[in-house]
């Protein structure tokens, strides 16, 4: 193929976008929209995610419960050998004058029933955060060989319930986002398809006049492309724009913590530029491909 | 040089357009393929060009068997053949100038070359002044010229022409049968379906008859032979 | 009753397709409209139909001023009309039986009468045994005389003919215009675009030619009247 | 119109989209589609509003602490006092035995630490269910009336919350709801003009021969509709099926708790199944109507 042949395939690509225009910003705005869907779930699959992980990092932690009766050094040993365990990343010493004041806190409006305590119940104890979840069941198992511990406390139901959790939104969001990326591929293809046979007349008489098949497919994969890709576009800006004007509302309605659960704006965009991008001219170029063979088939 | 040998066309709806054909054409030979409405000339033309099949029968173009001619090679086929089709299939969404372009371009012709030649063929079925101008926006007789300009601009070594003068005035059509005629003499095979019974009749070149599908004579300086 | 006053048509590319037109056809006349391609006959007859809107002047059809019709009411002038189209102008998504029909359909005729009228006008085109193809699937001449039938099975007031006889064989094209003198002979206004020199000359009817968009000539029982 | 052409009407609609099935295959595809995506979010939103009505309903009520030392009769003349306040639904008692014993169920893990109470600080009390939430102020203002009653636990402010946060969800989601409608109405109205652009030398020869508009556009409207009307159709079934499917999975895999908070199918498919149809139908006739217009114009 010469070069002025590939020359000759662009621009007709581009000439024949802006000779269909009708039917062009049709084909475009459907595009754009089923991406606009898919942007939308995208991001609430992520964020929704991103609350989820964030929730479970708060109970992702182990409190050893000592024994009655340690002295000062004897504790601060404990911290120490707890301290070098393999995945520990952080220990802190919580004494029971403490841990009843906290207990009162949490309890808020109920914790007036602790006031008719006779003695404090609790027991000194240690915090521990760990590097990554996985790690807590040998960290527990190393602490049950430390002497001086009464009780190792460790929310292993609740986290493991959120883990679950976690695990199924993903489930649910991956597949709610696969099933949208199929609806967009085939409402794309399928306008595509539509937007070439209102030109299948142009591309018959252009087989009959002597054009090879390529000759015939690449103006129309490229303006594909082209049509795809501006659709991507739009999608991008609608739902930047959209995301970033929906993060500013959260953030004024309610307070500063809610929109600190959500994915940056920032970050959103790069996953949505690239996949919008690849989907739109990708389906696009062979949604063209695919609806043509039909058509070249004189 | 083309031949068809025993070639048989029967449509689905069970109309036979061509029954039995055998005949040799040769090479630099001026054809009239004449017959009443219906009686075949398109189909015989469409069966060269491989826009249908013919359903018994061999056809040679060049000494090149047609029929098995792979799916790949149908283009470069009807790159040698330049057509006017009788319904003239420009393409509408381009001008006068890219529909002639356009043929040109598909064989990779340099630009150079397109700028050169498609004005002078344009010239040559007088359409010079209407190279900007799209299908839609022409008169009947200047979209045949269109497809005319477009059939002629390759030099093509056969060239086909089914009713190429329908929607000419006679002095117009006279313009081109100058044109068929001068490409005729340097060397081009030409085919006409025609309808034309003064311009055959002038012409006195070779006559095929088709009706209801068989030919009823093949006559050297025949004429259209039809009286009314 | 066709007039035209002063009538003026210029195309967005400047093209002046019509200039000064004046003119009358009473009821009951068969005109013959001649001139060299890209004269302007289309052009005229687009005016007629509304197709295209005059750039200057006024049309009277039937004393009625139908420069000033209201979109609304187009359809109902149209009706009033037979027109064979150059380009056929066929359904492509119907057969030629439903193409007919759907001209008698639009006037809300009775399914008996659709069903007595339709195939007694196909075959008076001759196209009895054609009656369930699709337009693609039919020849050339076959395609104009569907058009044919299509415009006269409503037993219209005016018949407007645009090269009715381009693609026909003479043998057809005589048959098609007896149909026409016949039809004339009823009452009806026939105005017909044609480049059939011999039909023009053997018809000895009014003829107006038209050359570059202005009429160079209107005369009773005239001749094609150009030299080759 | 005579009843004939009615007739030719109804039956051109269905030859067009049986002549164009490519076509129509086409365009169903995509309202199908688009309205799939829409079934989608309606299942989540509405769920997600369910659950937090739901969990709403159990915060929804008003505890009313007795004054110590009261004898049965007063409490009983109180209860019935409460019982005829406009608005209450319910009223049960709860003495502070009772209260004890539920609070350390509640507790869970924690309820050891109630067992080193000196004695039990909790009152004996009435907790009342309301009909609606919009009634607790009243019945509060009227239980202050009331003698022998020590204090009024009402959890407004985790009501209030609640409420917030209902809200918002609901509102998100007819946001989203309303968004994704208007782009399944762009896109089969788009289909639909795509559909048609294909048909635009149809339309215009049919204008020709003296066809008023109506005579043209009917055929085509009542075919939009049919395009429609199927496009929603498959994407009920789609949706009817999916969400059973899902229902099933997750009754299965979670206990059945989680999904008595879901909405039953049956439910589900009277807003899709009428809907989708108006929808569907509507926008497609709506479509066909409106694109029609440019093509009609000769
Ligand atoms: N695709 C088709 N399917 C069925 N029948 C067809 C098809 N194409 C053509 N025919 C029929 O075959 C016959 C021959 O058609 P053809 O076009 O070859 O005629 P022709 O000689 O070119 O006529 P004309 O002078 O009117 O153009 C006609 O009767 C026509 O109806
Ligand atoms: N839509 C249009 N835009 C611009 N120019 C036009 C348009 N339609 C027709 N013309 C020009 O107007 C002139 C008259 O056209 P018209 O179709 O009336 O010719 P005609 O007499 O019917 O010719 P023929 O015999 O070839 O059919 C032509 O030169 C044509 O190029
Ligand atoms: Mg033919
Ligand atoms: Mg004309």
């Amino acid at each position: 193929m010469k070069i002025r042949t590939v020359k000759y395939m662009f621009r007709q690509g581009l000439v024949g976008l802006w000779r269909n225009r009708g039917m062009s910003v049709a084909s475009i705005g459907s595009v754009a929209a089923s991406l606009v869907v898919l942007g939308l779930i995208i991001t609430l699959v992520l964020n929704i995610n991103n609350v989820a992980e964030l929730t479970q990092m708060q109970f992702d932690s182990i409190q050893v419960y000592l024994n009655e009766g340690l002295d000062q050094n004897e504790v601060q040993e404990i911290g120490q050998r707890i301290g070098s365990i393999d995945g520990v990343q952080l220990v802190e010493y919580e004494s029971k004058e403490q841990a009843l004041k906290n207990m009162k806190e949490r309890w808020g409006e109920q914790g007036y029933l602790l006031e008719y305590l006779e003695n404090n119940p609790l027991p000194n104890s240690f915090i521990i955060s760990m590097e990554t979840l996985e790690d807590a069941d040998g960290i527990v198992a190393e602490l049950q060989k430390l002497e001086g511990i009464d009780e190792i406390k460790y929310y292993k139901e609740i986290i493991e319930n959120l883990l679950k959790i976690a695990g199924f939104i993903r489930t649910v969001g991956l597949v709610l986002i696969l099933i949208l990326i199929l609806v967009a591929m085939f409402i794309i293809s399928n306008t595509i398809k539509l937007t070439l046979n209102a030109r299948r007349q142009e591309i018959n008489i252009m087989k009959y006049v002597g054009a090879t098949n390529w000759f015939i497919r690449w103006p129309f994969v490229l303006e594909g492309m082209a049509l795809g890709l501006s659709g991507a576009l739009i999608a991008v800006l609608v739902v930047y724009f959209g995301y970033q004007y929906t993060f500013q509302i959260i953030s004024d309605r309610f307070t500063v913590m809610v929109s600190a659960y959500m994915i940056g704006t920032r970050a959103m965009m790069h996953t949505t530029i690239s996949m919008f991008s690849v989907l739109g001219a990708g389906v696009g170029a062979l949604g063209s491909f695919i609806s043509l063979r039909k058509h070249l088939r004189v | 040089m083309i031949e068809m040998k025993g070639v048989n066309k029967v449509y689905q709806k069970g109309v036979q357009a061509l029954a039995n054909i055998n005949l040799k054409i040769e090479k630099g030979e001026f054809v009239f393929l004449v017959g009443p409405s219906g009686a075949g000339k398109s189909t015989f033309i469409k069966l060269l060009l491989k826009e249908e099949e013919p359903t018994e029968g061999q056809i040679n173009i060049d000494s090149q068997d047609i029929t098995n001619l792979s799916r790949r090679k149908v283009p470069y086929l009807r790159r040698n053949i330049g057509v006017i089709f009788q319904d003239f299939r420009l393409l509408p969404n381009k001008t006068v100038f890219e529909n002639v372009a356009f043929a040109m371009q598909i064989i990779e012709a340099s630009s150079k070359d397109i700028r050169r030649q498609v004005p002078m063929v344009l010239g040559m079925v007088g359409l010079s002044d209407r190279a900007s101008q799209y299908p839609h926006q022409l008169s009947g007789g200047e979209r045949q010229r269109v497809s005319i300009a477009r059939a002629i601009v390759n030099n093509p070594s056969i060239l086909i022409a089914d009713e190429p003068t329908g929607n000419l005035d006679p002095e117009t059509a006279w313009e081109i049968m100058k044109v068929l005629r001068q490409i005729n003499r340097r060397g081009t095979t030409v085919l006409m379906a025609t309808h034309a019974k003064e311009i055959v009749d002038v012409m006195q070149q070779r006559v095929i008859a088709l009706e209801r599908g068989k030919i009823v004579r093949d006559q050297q300086r025949g004429a259209y032979g039809y009286e009314d």
